[in-house]
């Protein structure tokens, strides 16, 4: 177990480093603030919807790499899916990092896995969840609205 | 800078403290974390105990047991000389005239919380002023700004100046002025080790008839304190910083002003009689000091003072001193390592907050977890300050008497390895 | 007499736990007093502790020294996974639905002024009621009468029924009415061991919709504790008391109300989000434990739990009515011994006042102590209480789960010493 | 050490159990209460002068034996003292109780050595002191008036 090949991996660092999803949306049909106070994560999501699709995704803040790289891959994750895909998605997603379970999802969006070292750092788990819990909240609204 | 580093190595022998003795006394020292011997550089959150303050609770568990100011009995009456023993030790620790000024709350932020209540929330009204400082822990903000609210008082903030990370006193006498009641400051940051100049805010805040609440906790712990020097109405800190248990604070106060104050919490102990239509309320410190305190910790508090003075305060923050100018040096010659507080180091304790280029604190703070070494990273509890640096957080390093140069070396190799992964 | 002494002594068989074994666990009783074998019965002052106890304490500094809910490494982590561990436990304990309705204090005395501070501050005015009793101990009475000063709200107290040692109820009606907004009341004397039916006092309570504390300081070491049954809005309980450490105390608390609760003490930790114009708090129960906690404290709670546990709170209840019946019977052989409380045992937990003609409590605590034996004497922080009993103190012996028949028979023989000396 | 040879021994009790100096005074020119509240013990002092002579001192209240008996031997010792043996003979006796002096009192008075044995029972010697620190503020307050 190194801290390169579990967490500092080349796709995470990416996903960091991305700015592509990383923009507030003034149209936004949802937007929710989400911040872990223990170590300063704080991001802001955006969705715009089109139906029951949503049709974007983005985020704001400022955050750690884990914190930002999960942000980032939810945006590329999400981005078109409709609400039902989003919530398998995200509840796999959480299933991962939670409760151990293998992950598997499509192929298109399979760089999700690459989170999954994130495991065996405890104190870092909430930081690969902050973005993905702030967005399950803001989609079981409109879901039971 | 290889000669440079060559003259600061070579001051190993330089060392105020006899670190190999010191460091023996601290059974934890040998633990490993993750698999490398454990490097402890989280002081400014909590210090490390010697065997002798864990012994001294133990002890108490293990021979006495009883409660205190209550028993007529042989072992309740030794706790109870035990634990006002500590009382006394404190008060000449801090050059108190009286132990009675002393009061023991169970942190530095309860005594905050005791002054807040027990004098503010009854003598400041709407229309008064609280001036606070913006590089405060929340501890000596968050009461005031909820106390200003409750009243309708008014707070100020004597700001960063974050150029240089001092305190930009240039309108200390409109921030300071006839309607401030009370004035409330640090000695020491526990974010940068910033010492900010007390005495002309002191002094300022006496010439508008403001009360003093200065903050100590990471001071007391790492330097040589008088408060007839000081002169502020009220010093709180809490013993877990300066090796001794968990549990303990101290309020300091001016003897009138303490007599003065209501109590704040009440109960047992602190009564001198009680009946159903009237109460008669004891005289300090026991008015302060309803129920049964935590006997234990205060008994193992009274050993830390004992181990840190016959140590010494002054060589302790001249041992910090060093580590801090050894670690600061080695950092500037890390590419990418920024480093906040003053650049004189001699306004500092030996603390040391700093980010890594691109690299969040919090993934700085796993790395160097990884390699054994405990640092805080975040917002440090000091929000406004944070913000007024404009920084997400940082990593902060911060020493005490039994860190060495070889642990800040470990430190650095960590750092620069931060530095490669986010190259 | 010889017959029923027969009678007892043969039920030491039928101790409803291994006490041999459990003594054994903890180290203090392996000492002396005065040159005596310790017997500690002064178990309503605090409980003495268990090895695992001290070990627990001791433990965290040893090999965790780190502070909590703020590092982001290993030994951090660790040590705040075993402070909200002993959340989870203290939850289990009572009974309560959801750990985060258990807030950590420092005693229950803290506890009590929490509730005061936290919601009867701001929601009780002149003209509303206050009701206690009148055998509360002060931690559950001072805080209520300042308030109503300070509010204005009148203090209305439920009678001692001097004759027989109860609650007299007969004016409860009047004395909970549509003006009360709080009842406190306690589950279990300090003084005489009388467990007070709570039960029509909360229902009365919750039909006017007051809010009603239950002091549990005596009560959760004592028995089992289910607060679902018990159905208050608050309890508090100190871990002292029960083989914990010293220095911390529990408010359980309904979920709702502790989430609408204005915060009490200020600071670190219990905040979102501080600028310098407005502060976000946490939820519960962060928002109630600003500052560094009595971590090592907590830590040895849950451990004192766990061995409480394990043993069994209503083995350990049975062990104290078996002592409690034992020592009845035989203080009642001394000619001029007074004890107090309902004759019916059955009501009550392993705590026996008494005096002894002639003699003033503190001569008759002098005289136990000479020979080896701890025990409370005075005003048990209860003076209106004493005040209702109409006298100047009494002597309290206090059982645990580490008391024995023996222990009660050297207890007697000391009485008779003293009654001989007074004679 | 025994109980009995120090501190409960016939004299003690005696003065413990004496009644004739427990007695409320309604024309006293001084009067003050003490207490301890860690015991309970809680006394009141009254005080006759005559010009610079105390014509009487006497007590009421609740005590442990030692703070009666004390009081008890207050009251006898002090009886028609001027202010300043008062004084003389309050200073003695704490200097027994508090400094290990070897006690010197006056032979009319010498059973205040009495109280020497509580020296060795170190809670109870603030029963001892109680109605004398008591009568001493008192006495202070004419002496300074
Ligand atoms: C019935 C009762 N309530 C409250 C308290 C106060 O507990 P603590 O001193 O731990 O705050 C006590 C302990 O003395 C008690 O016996
Ligand atoms: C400067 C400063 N003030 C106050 C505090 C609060 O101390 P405690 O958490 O012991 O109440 C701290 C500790 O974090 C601190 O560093």
């Amino acid at each position: 177990m190194s801290l390169e090949d579990d967490i500092y991996k080349e796709i995470i660092l990416d996903n960091y480093r991305a700015r592509k999803n990383r923009v507030r949306l003034t149209d936004a049909d949802l937007q929710s603030e989400g911040a872990n106070p223990s170590c300063g994560d704080d991001v802001e999501l955006f969705v715009k919807l089109n139906g029951e699709t949503i049709e974007t995704v983005t985020y704001e803040g400022i955050g750690c790499s884990i914190c930002c790289a999960s942000a980032n891959l939810l945006c590329e994750s999400l981005r078109g899916r409709s609400l039902a895909e989003a919530h398998e998605i995200i509840q796999r997603y959480r299933g991962m990092l939670l409760e151990d379970e293998e992950p598997d999802f499509p192929d298109e969006i399979s760089d999700l896995e690459a989170m999954q070292g994130v495991k065996h750092y405890p104190v870092r788990i909430k930081c690969a969840l902050l973005a993905w819990n702030t967005v399950r909240d803001m989609l079981e609204q409109v879901s039971s609205a | 800078m290889s000669t440079t580093h060559t003259t600061v190595a070579a001051g190993a022998d330089r060392y105020s403290l006899d670190v190999a003795r010191i460091r023996g006394d601290f059974p934890i020292l040998k633990q490993t974390m993750n698999g490398k011997p454990f490097v402890y550089l989280d002081n400014g959150a909590t210090a490390l105990k010697p065997e002798v303050v864990i012994d001294a609770e133990a002890g108490y568990y293990r021979e006495l047991g009883a409660n205190i100011h209550r028993g007529v009995y042989q072992f309740s009456e030794t706790a109870s000389a035990l634990y006002d023993g500590t009382r006394t030790k404190v008060a000449g620790f801090i050059g108190a005239p009286d132990p009675r000024q002393v009061i023991f709350t169970k942190s530095a932020t309860e005594s905050v919380n005791l002054i807040a209540y027990g004098w503010a929330l009854k003598n400041i009204v709407q229309g008064d002023e609280i001036c606070v400082t913006e590089i405060e822990h929340h501890a000596n903000f968050v009461p005031w700004q909820a106390l200003a609210e409750r009243t309708g008082a008014t707070l100020r903030c004597i700001p960063l100046n974050p150029a240089d990370g001092t305190l930009d006193l240039t309108g200390l006498d409109g921030l300071v002025n006839e309607r401030t009641r009370l004035v409330a400051i640090t000695a020491m940051s526990n974010v940068t080790g910033y010492m900010p100049p007390v005495a002309p805010v002191i002094a300022r805040a006496k010439a508008v008839g403001a009360l003093t609440v200065v903050d100590g906790a990471q001071w007391v712990s790492h330097s040589s304190v008088d408060v007839k020097t000081l002169d502020a109405d009220f010093l709180v800190f809490s013993a877990h910083k300066m090796c001794g248990p968990t549990g303990v604070g101290v309020l300091y106060g001016r003897e009138q002003l303490l007599e003065e104050m209501d109590p704040f919490l009440y109960g047992g102990d602190m009564v001198l009689r009680v009946r159903t239509d009237r109460t008669v309320f004891k005289e300090i410190p026991d008015k302060f000091e309803a129920g049964t305190p935590n006997i234990a910790g205060v008994i193992g508090f009274g050993s830390a003072i004992d181990y840190l003075l016959d140590i010494g305060m002054d060589a302790i923050h001249a041992h910090e001193q060093h580590l801090l100018s050894y670690a600061v040096e080695q950092m500037a010659a890390i590419d990418g390592v920024v480093c906040y507080g003053p650049t004189d180091l001699s306004t500092r304790g030996g603390i040391l907050s700093f980010n890594v280029a691109d690299a969040h604190p919090h993934d700085t703070g796993t790395i160097l977890d990884q390699d054994g070494i405990a640092v805080r990273t975040g917002l440090h509890c000091a929000h406004p300050f944070m913000h007024a640096l404009g920084v997400p957080g940082t990593t902060r390093a911060s020493f005490y008497l039994y860190n060495t140069r070889e642990e800040v070396d470990r430190l650095v190799q960590s750092v620069r390895r931060v530095r490669e992964i986010f190259a």
